[in-house]
């Protein structure tokens, strides 16, 4: 259970006391403007089309979708789930369709009603390969989405899950009086993706690419109108700018601050800090296959032994301490705390360098090279590690890690970079270690892509170290395919215990974000994984307001 | 005349189109595509991003990209640019005047300062000032640009609150002409970043050539007609000096449109060299192709609205081509 | 990035033989950097005691891995220095060959090649860096300091076809022609030493912008690649803190300046002897 | 020296006494103690070896001297009333260019190249008070006067598309606009060929009567000086060492002026070492664009070029620039590609040797630059410089060359400083000895100078003629001598060849053609070459315009256009002149004009 701040106890406290209190002169002191400062621009506004974060929180604000997690993250079966769009749903007697109702208030921001057939547009704009849908394999269970009348949809999947109706949440509906109009694929470069017409709380006022973006409350909104009258998104290329804004009072919320900015803030009465846990996990990825012929076992890694040597001669706790004080914990496996299904009770190798030392002689690299490095055959024990350039954390992390690998004797080579590169090198396998890290969501569907196997169809497509054991894939089919979530976690633990056994990388480290928020808003609890989609709940304190807080004059 | 600025302006479009070319191929050849999603996110299945490739056209071969492009170009549609999400000709509308905005800006301030500075450091070499100011000058040359950005950055910006951060306006600030004091206020920074180490070139250029001049036959007979040292200096010297600084300020405005791309980055200047260097990271192949395009001819305007300024400086060269 | 080095002005102020001493020590640090580093630049000690200000057992502090930045400064010098002087050996024979080639073809062929200068011109130096290193993923030192090399000939050699056209056209050669000078003693006797000056200024000058420009490139991630120190990577280091982890950026920037001035120097130097020697050789 | 205490009897205009100038860096001041006086309306002239300190007189009196150069407490310069040397840096200004006019030496550097003549001019007035426009009118009005034909035009266009006598003309017009008292004039001809030069000083000259301006008028050349003023002095090592009537200057110069005696000899039968025959040289200029009718414009430099030298014979070629002698010697040493012709060394044509052994062959003919100064190579000491000459031909290697080296160069008398020196080190008559050194260091047999007398002093003139006659008489060097200054031609030449727009217009065996010459042009021509004697000056025929480089030749006589011959007619026009012998009496003296036959 993540630890509750005892700040933010206080602060749900007083919210209440606000709401009960005036609710009366709220109305003209207006609800605020909140800035999000941010080093990425949102890269797209519509859900189906969107990749970065950016992207997620602005096309999340404008559109909204049929159900939703509730704050417990909890993705199993459909009690905790909240309606959006569907005021209500049902199941099929073999629970493989569900049937939602739509709310009748629910309108477009350009007052069309929310219909069944926008349900359908919005399922096949994921679908659409050209669209190049980032949702698209987290969705292949929905066969198809069905039109029955003019407010009641039916989503029918090929199997049965315990995550069915955490899939129907990653489906947000399309105005498709709007989008139906635009041919197979062009919907990217279309006018509607440039001004999206959408159904959240909140509307697209001016875009400026890579430079700023400006949401309005919309006011008659189904589920009442947003506190904040008004959400930006300001980019600063440079993170270092980026943050320094908060400071200066010219942004209001910052979302993962680096360790060093954390000890800063304190030194900013008009900040207010928010710790909570993190999406994505960071590790050092053993590649199974040869980088020189991919059919090849890797002649060196293919051996556990040996990968268990290498991970007992990495101090990790000395790495996260340096890399980032108290704000990140070792990682506990190929998934993150955060996610239900996790499992914390996993035992990783222990740094012992006596113990690798020992290892990495018993398997024959006995001889010494000039500068130390341990020989076999007239062959030196160099690894080329893959590390990208854009992300400082693991840059760092590579060079400590690169140092303990010298004491044992393993020439390290640091391969950095630049993000686009990155990807491309990754899926090639030309490496032997790689600095990889992957963005989780509440569900831990997405393992099946990143460590299952890449014989298991559909499975193994991030899986670019090639690891492959059938009975971790068995394990989790049986997982997902289980109907309670007892039977699904106990399944999950025999998985997670193959792969901790298996050693295919070392887990580095998961991040517990700290955001920074403008002090004279009094926020609601914080969603770890999509912060926000609460920020219609943030209250500003009429007596700090500033002066881009006034009520904006109707537009 | 006439005959020598069209000879300059059929060779300035061949330089253009190499330009434009090599940087085409150069930036197919970067591994990684568009389609790319961001670092860590659940990328797309190598089927969506080979659906989309065709689409855009990119898995043609170079060469028939390039000639597509180049027809493209010539009907004025420079495509879409994947990273930004709109038309390349929009995303180089809106960015175009911003960099010229601060390029110009710096550019007006250091070769007026630089000159006046330099110039007054030629016409009295002895004065100890002269040569400590030039000392000065040289240590602003040698230090890299960006360290003075980022010290610019922290120290007025964020120590003392002087100036805002970055950016060009306050968020929400007053628009239109009411606007332009809080945009000045974003300007300050970033300009003289910009200006400082190139009017610390130009005086020393300048200098240079007053020292050149200073001695000259004409300089004499003017002081023997009876002429004031300032009437010499305006009328005589300074034009005769201002060649070598014109032909140095033909060189570095090309240099600068696409060049302060370290300052722009510090400042969140939304600027041509920002604009590109998120293209070339993102391999936004028709924005990458679009802005070269843009900061060759600006280059090529710039050599030669130099040219024709050396013309008026040196009439000597106004017989040759 | 974008500006060149600062161009060769006269510095009667200063005489060129400061700036060499400079210059040779910087050189003797580089070569000698191991007996004179502290420590080995690599190591990490403590993992605890990163980002330490200078302090009594590291005189210039350490870096974000717990480093000894004073032996990384020195050792870095190595690596600095190496980039620069090859950048600068690829820089000078491109420079020099583009730019005498095209003052003797004279006609087409002098246009093509000017072209083809002016085009690299266009295009910023750093961007172009950038895109190769992107294509070509992360280049060791050596390639890196071909790429600088490779991107800044071009004033190289336009000073080259500028001096080699004005050498060819004067007096002084017409009459070693007249005297029965051969070609090829008429080349190594009188052209080149009188192209001597000015490739020595266009080497320092071209030193003077590589320097920095490394230290951008390790600014934006691409310089340098771990664990090898290099000045630009150590100021980098400083990851977007320069005024608390001041000692990252003001030590090495210090070593950058000096550097680049006197490499300024000496350039002036050679550039007022080309001068002196074009007056008198020119026709008094 | 006497101080001139008292007030002056006659109406002086400038009164200077005990000038003492110092540098710096020189140990030795550059005046010492200089006094003399000049009254109004008198012309004085100020004669000595360069570095004498005569420009330094001038520039201390109008206060323009350079920084670095300080006046002692004790001079005193007086312009009529006013002591100059109390003036502060004020009224010292108000003087310049109101009372005192400067005419400089270098026409082409003294002239602004980025402002038009017209503003120039104009300037002079304005800086003191005159209105712009009447300034403007003043300096047309001016331009005229100086002789542009169309001032309005002038004064729009710019020094470098002007000519050197015509940029001396606007300086002078500069100058003389406020009608000065006192005009100084430092070396304004020398520049100059010799007719333009001697326009110019007559336009001096009348200015200077129409305005009653006094002129102080300095150069190196004493008869230039005696012709054109009243009184001379001579300063050598900043003190004045002869101040005296400018006849009497000129009788004490010529009787120490020593020129070594030559016997002329007879040019030895048998195939001449050097006959060229219808040597043709063009220049082409590209236009902008390869093609159109701007493309190229030809310019004949040499057109129909006959000549032989004799082995140790002495040909003289004289004419002014632009007449294509420089192109001549070009041509004949294959530096440059003649367009027809062809020349002949011992019977053996250049034109179809292959490079290597037209090389070797280089050391028989070699050549000494007209700019000698600038013909060596800057960072190679004169030592290398002239051992260079000999190895290049294998007379010698390293050491030995360089010791021959060094006798040469001492055998034309100069300091063994120079062998180790660079030519920056050295003044201009030393440089110019060392390019002769050069040249006769591979022992050649045909040496081409190009006025190598000019800009030297007098003791080096005679050891460079010494060295020039001794090789002549021991080795049977041949000469090929291009100079105006006939003193040399008359006692060297065997033959002279006169030429004018790249045709040779007068030619004769000894020196005829310069003591009568029949052409009109070669009378101008000697009549211009100042003789220190001014009564010769009188019957002087004065030229018109200035020489049309760029104007197509006409079909007729080349020098129609300027020709103040009266029997000229249409025939002159309409005919190019043959070269015939001027009358059976002088068969070896030939001339191309057709009244030439009959005596002017």
């Amino acid at each position: 259970m993540r630890r509750a701040f005892l700040p933010s106890v206080l602060k749900t406290a007083a919210l209440i006391l606000a709401a009960i209190g005036c609710t009366g002169d709220e109305a003209e002191s207006g609800g605020g403007t909140v800035i999000i400062s941010s080093a990425a621009d949102a890269d797209a506004l519509l859900p189906p089309l969107r990749t970065s974060v950016g992207g997620r929180m602005m096309s999340e604000l404008l559109f909204d979708p049929l159900v939703e997690v509730g704050p417990e993250l909890n993705t199993f079966g459909d009690a905790g789930f909240a309606s959006r769009l569907a005021k209500s749903w049902s199941w099929s007697a073999d629970s493989l369709v569900i049937t939602f109702a739509l709310d009748p208030s629910a309108h477009w921001e350009d007052g069309h009603a929310v219909v069944g057939r926008d349900v359908r547009a919005g399922f096949a704009a994921i679908r659409e390969p050209a669209n190049g849908s980032t949702t698209l394999s987290d969705v292949t269970e929905i066969d198809s989405v069905h039109v029955v009348d003019e407010h009641t949809v039916s989503m029918h999947f090929r199997a049965r899950s315990a995550e069915q109706m955490y899939t129907a949440s990653l489906v947000f509906p399309l105005p498709a009086h709007l989008v139906d109009t635009i041919p197979a694929g062009a919907l990217s470069t279309s006018a509607f993706a440039q001004h999206p017409v959408g159904s959240g709380r909140y509307r697209l006022v001016s875009r400026e690419p890579t430079v700023r973006i400006e949401l309005a409350a919309v006011a008659g909104h189904y589920r009442g109108r947003p506190g904040p009258d008004r959400v930006a998104l300001v980019v600063s290329k440079e993170p270092s700018t980026a943050i320094a804004k908060l400071w200066t009072e010219e942004a209001d919320v910052f979302d993962v601050l680096p360790p060093p900015d954390v000890a800063e803030a304190a030194m900013h009465p008009h900040v207010q800090l928010v710790r909570t846990l993190g999406f994505d996990y960071t590790f050092v990825g053993f590649n199974f296959r040869d980088p020189r012929d991919t059919s090849r076992a890797h002649p060196v890694l293919a051996d556990v032994r040996l990968r268990r040597a290498i991970a007992q001669s990495i101090d990790g706790t000395s790495i996260v301490r340096a890399l980032f004080d108290t704000l990140a914990r070792p990682g506990a496996g190929p998934f993150v705390r955060a996610q239900a299904a996790g499992d914390t009770t996993l035992v990783h190798p222990a740094f012992d360098a006596t113990a690798a030392n020992a290892a990495l002689d018993a398997l024959g690299w006995t001889k010494r090279g000039r500068d130390g490095t341990r020989m076999r055959a007239g062959q030196r024990l160099v690894l080329r590690a893959l590390v990208p350039a854009p992300s400082a954390n693991r840059v760092r992390a590579a060079v400590l890690v690169q140092e303990q690998l010298r004491g044992v004797g393993i020439d390290m080579h640091v391969e950095k970079v630049d993000g686009q590169a990155f990807g491309a090198a990754r899926d090639a396998g030309a490496w032997d270690l790689i600095f990889g890290g992957w963005g989780t969501t509440p569900s831990i569907r997405g393992i099946r892509g990143t460590w299952g196997g890449r014989a298991h169809k559909g499975w193994g497509r991030l899986n670019s170290g090639n690891y492959a054991s059938t009975a971790f894939d068995a394990a989790l089919e049986a997982g997902f395919s289980s109907l309670d979530t007892a039977t699904a976690r106990g399944h999950f633990r025999d998985a997670f215990r193959t792969i901790t056994d298996d050693v295919p990388a070392i887990w580095l480290y998961e991040v517990m974000p700290v955001s920074a928020v403008n002090a004279r808003f009094t926020l609601p609890r914080w969603r770890p994984e999509a912060w926000w989609r609460t920020i219609a709940d943030w209250r500003l304190d009429p007596s700090r307001a500033m002066p881009r807080d006034a009520r904006p004059k109707a537009k | 005349m006439r005959a020598a600025l069209l000879l300059r302006l059929g060779q300035a479009a061949l330089v253009v189109l190499l330009v434009v070319a090599t940087c085409f191929a150069l930036i197919r050849l970067a591994p990684g595509d568009p389609f790319f999603s961001a670092l860590d996110e659940s990328t797309v299945t190598p089927e969506q991003r080979a659906e989309q490739r065709a689409r855009f056209g990119y898995d043609r071969p170079v060469v028939e990209q390039f000639v597509r492009y180049a027809t493209n170009v010539a009907r004025g549609e420079f495509g879409w640019s994947h990273s930004r999400g709109e038309p390349v000709s929009l995303a180089l509308a809106a960015t175009i005047p911003k960099s010229l905005l601060l390029v110009g800006t710096a550019f007006l301030l250091a070769f007026s300062v630089g000159t006046a500075i330099g110039a007054w450091q030629g016409w009295n070499r002895e004065s100890l000032l002269a040569r400590a100011t030039d000392g000065v000058g040289l240590v602003l040359v040698s230090i890299p640009d960006f360290v003075l950005a980022v010290l610019a950055l922290m120290g007025p910006a964020l120590a003392w609150r002087l100036f805002p951060v970055g950016g060009m306006r306050t968020e929400f600030g007053p628009t239109g002409p009411a606007g332009v004091p809080d945009l000045l206020h974003h300007l300050v920074l970033p300009a003289l970043t910009l200006a400082v180490p190139i009017a610390a070139v130009a005086a020393r250029l300048q200098r240079a050539a007053m020292l050149g001049v200073r001695d000259a036959d004409f300089v004499r007979a003017a002081r023997a007609r009876g002429a004031s040292e300032t009437r010499i200096v305006t009328r005589h010297a300074l034009r005769n000096a201002l060649v070598p600084v014109l032909a140095y300020a033909g060189v570095q405005f090309s240099a600068l449109i696409g060049g302060v791309v370290i300052i722009e980055q510090v400042f969140d200047w939304p600027g041509m060299g920002r604009l590109m260097l998120g293209a070339v990271q993102a391999r936004d192949y028709p924005l990458v192709a679009g802005a070269v395009l843009v900061s060759s001819l600006a280059t090529v305007v710039g050599t030669m609205v130099a040219d024709i300024a050396l013309l008026w400086a040196d009439p000597r060269q106004r017989g040759r081509p | 990035m974008g500006r060149s080095a600062a161009a060769g002005a006269p510095l009667t102020g200063r005489n060129p033989r400061v700036a060499i001493a400079l210059l040779v020590l910087l050189v003797v640090v580089a070569i000698a950097a191991p007996w004179f580093a502290p420590s080995d630049p690599r190591a990490q000690p403590d993992l605890a005691r990163i980002w330490e200000a200078p302090s009594a057992t590291h005189l210039l502090g350490t870096d974000s891995a717990a480093r000894d930045v004073l032996s990384r400064l020195l050792y870095g010098s190595r690596v600095t220095i190496g980039i620069a002087t090859l950048a600068v050996l690829v820089s000078l024979t491109l420079g020099t060959l583009v730019g005498a080639s095209a003052a003797v073809l004279r006609g087409v062929g002098d246009a093509v090649l000017m072209r083809i200068t002016d085009a690299m011109l266009a295009f910023p130096r750093l961007l172009l860096v950038i895109l190769v290193v992107a294509g070509t993923g992360d280049p060791g030192t050596f390639s890196l300091a071909i790429l600088i090399g490779a991107t800044g000939w071009m004033t190289t050699s336009r000073l080259v076809r500028q001096e080699t056209r004005r050498l060819l056209a004067t007096d002084h050669l017409r009459a070693a022609r007249a005297l029965g000078v051969p070609r090829r003693r008429l080349l190594t006797r009188h052209v080149l030493p009188g192209l001597a000056p000015t490739l020595a200024a266009a080497a320092v000058l071209s030193f003077a912008a590589a320097v920095p420009l490394e230290t951008g490139l390790s600014f934006l991630g691409l310089g340098v690649r771990a664990p090898f120190p290099s000045w630009g990577n150590i100021i980098a280091d400083a990851d977007s803190r320069p005024l608390a982890h001041w000692w990252l950026v003001l030590f090495p920037t210090i070593a950058i300046a000096l550097t680049v001035i006197a490499a300024n120097v000496v350039a002036e130097g050679f550039a007022r002897r080309a001068r002196e020697d074009a007056a008198s050789g020119g026709g008094a | 020296m006497s101080v001139a205490a008292q007030e002056p009897a006659t109406d002086s205009l400038l009164r200077v006494t005990d000038l003492t100038v110092r540098s710096a860096r020189v140990e030795r001041p550059l005046l010492d103690g200089v006094s003399f006086t000049l009254d109004r309306g008198r012309t004085l002239g100020v004669v000595g070896p360069s570095g004498a300190g005569k420009s330094t007189l001038a520039l201390a009196i109008a206060r323009l001297l350079p920084r670095g150069l300080s006046v002692d407490g004790a001079s005193t310069i007086h312009l009529g009333g006013d002591a100059l040397h109390e003036l502060d840096a004020n009224a010292m200004r108000a003087i310049r260019g109101r009372r005192i006019g400067y005419v400089f030496q270098e026409p082409a550097l003294a002239l602004d190249p980025a402002m038009s003549i017209g503003r120039q001019v104009a300037e002079s007035a304005q800086v003191h008070g005159v209105p712009e426009g009447e300034a403007a009118t003043r300096a047309l009005e001016w331009l005229e006067r100086v002789g542009f034909p169309d001032a309005r035009r002038a004064a729009r266009s710019f020094p470098h598309e002007l000519s050197g006598g015509m940029r001396q003309r606007a300086l002078i017009a500069s100058a003389m606009i406020l009608e000065p008292e006192l005009l100084i004039a430092d070396e304004p001809t020398t520049a100059l060929d010799p007719t333009i030069q001697d326009q110019v000083l007559d336009l001096l000259a009348r200015l200077r009567q129409e305005s009653r301006t006094t002129l102080l008028f300095i150069s190196h050349d004493l008869a230039t000086v005696a012709e054109r003023c009243e009184r001379v002095i001579a300063i050598e090592r900043g003190r004045i060492v002869d101040d005296r009537s400018a006849t009497e200057a000129v009788a004490a110069y010529r009787a120490r002026r020593a020129i070594p005696s030559f016997e002329i000899p007879t040019p030895e039968p048998g195939t001449p070492l050097l006959r060229v025959r219808d040597l043709e040289v063009e220049y082409t200029m590209r236009g902008l664009f390869p093609w159109g009718a701007a493309a190229t414009r030809t310019h004949t430099a040499v057109a129909q070029l006959d000549l032989q030298i004799a082995r140790g014979e002495v040909v003289a070629l004289v004419g002014e620039s632009g007449c294509g002698k420089t192109s001549s010697a070009n041509a004949i040493l294959r530096l440059v590609e003649p367009r027809g012709g062809s020349v002949l060394l011992d019977g053996l044509e250049m034109g179809r040797l292959k490079r290597e052994p037209l090389r070797r062959l280089r050391r028989r003919i070699q050549l000494v630059p007209q700019d000698a100064g600038a013909s060596l190579t800057p960072h190679l000491t004169a030592e290398a410089c002239v051992a260079e000459g000999l190895e290049v031909h294998g007379l010698a290697e390293g050491a030995t060359a360089r010791r021959k080296a060094r006798e040469l160069l001492a055998e034309l008398g100069l300091p063994e400083r120079v062998a180790r020196a660079v030519p920056r080190e050295l003044s201009s008559g030393e440089r110019q000895r060392v390019a002769i050194a050069r040249a006769l260091a591979p022992d050649p047999d045909l040496l081409i100078c190009d006025e190598p007398l000019a800009s030297i002093d007098e003791t080096s003139r005679a050891q460079v003629l010494t060295v020039l006659s001794t090789r002549r008489a021991r080795r049977g060097l041949a000469l090929l001598l291009i100079s105006h200054d006939l003193d040399a031609v008359r006692r060297l030449a065997s033959r002279v060849l006169v030429m004018y727009l790249g045709r040779v217009i007068e030619h004769s065996v000894g020196d005829a053609a310069l003591v009568a010459p029949r052409m009109p042009y070669t009378q101008a021509l000697v009549a211009a070459i100042p003789t220190g004697d001014p009564s010769a000056r009188l019957r002087r025929s004065l030229l018109r315009g200035e020489l049309p480089i760029l104007s197509p030749p006409s079909a007729g006589c080349s020098f129609q256009p300027r020709c103040t011959h009266p029997l000229k007619d249409e025939r002159c026009s309409a005919e190019r002149p043959m070269l015939l012998p001027v009358g059976p009496a002088q068969p070896t003296h030939h001339v191309a004009c057709w009244h030439a036959l009959q005596a002017p």
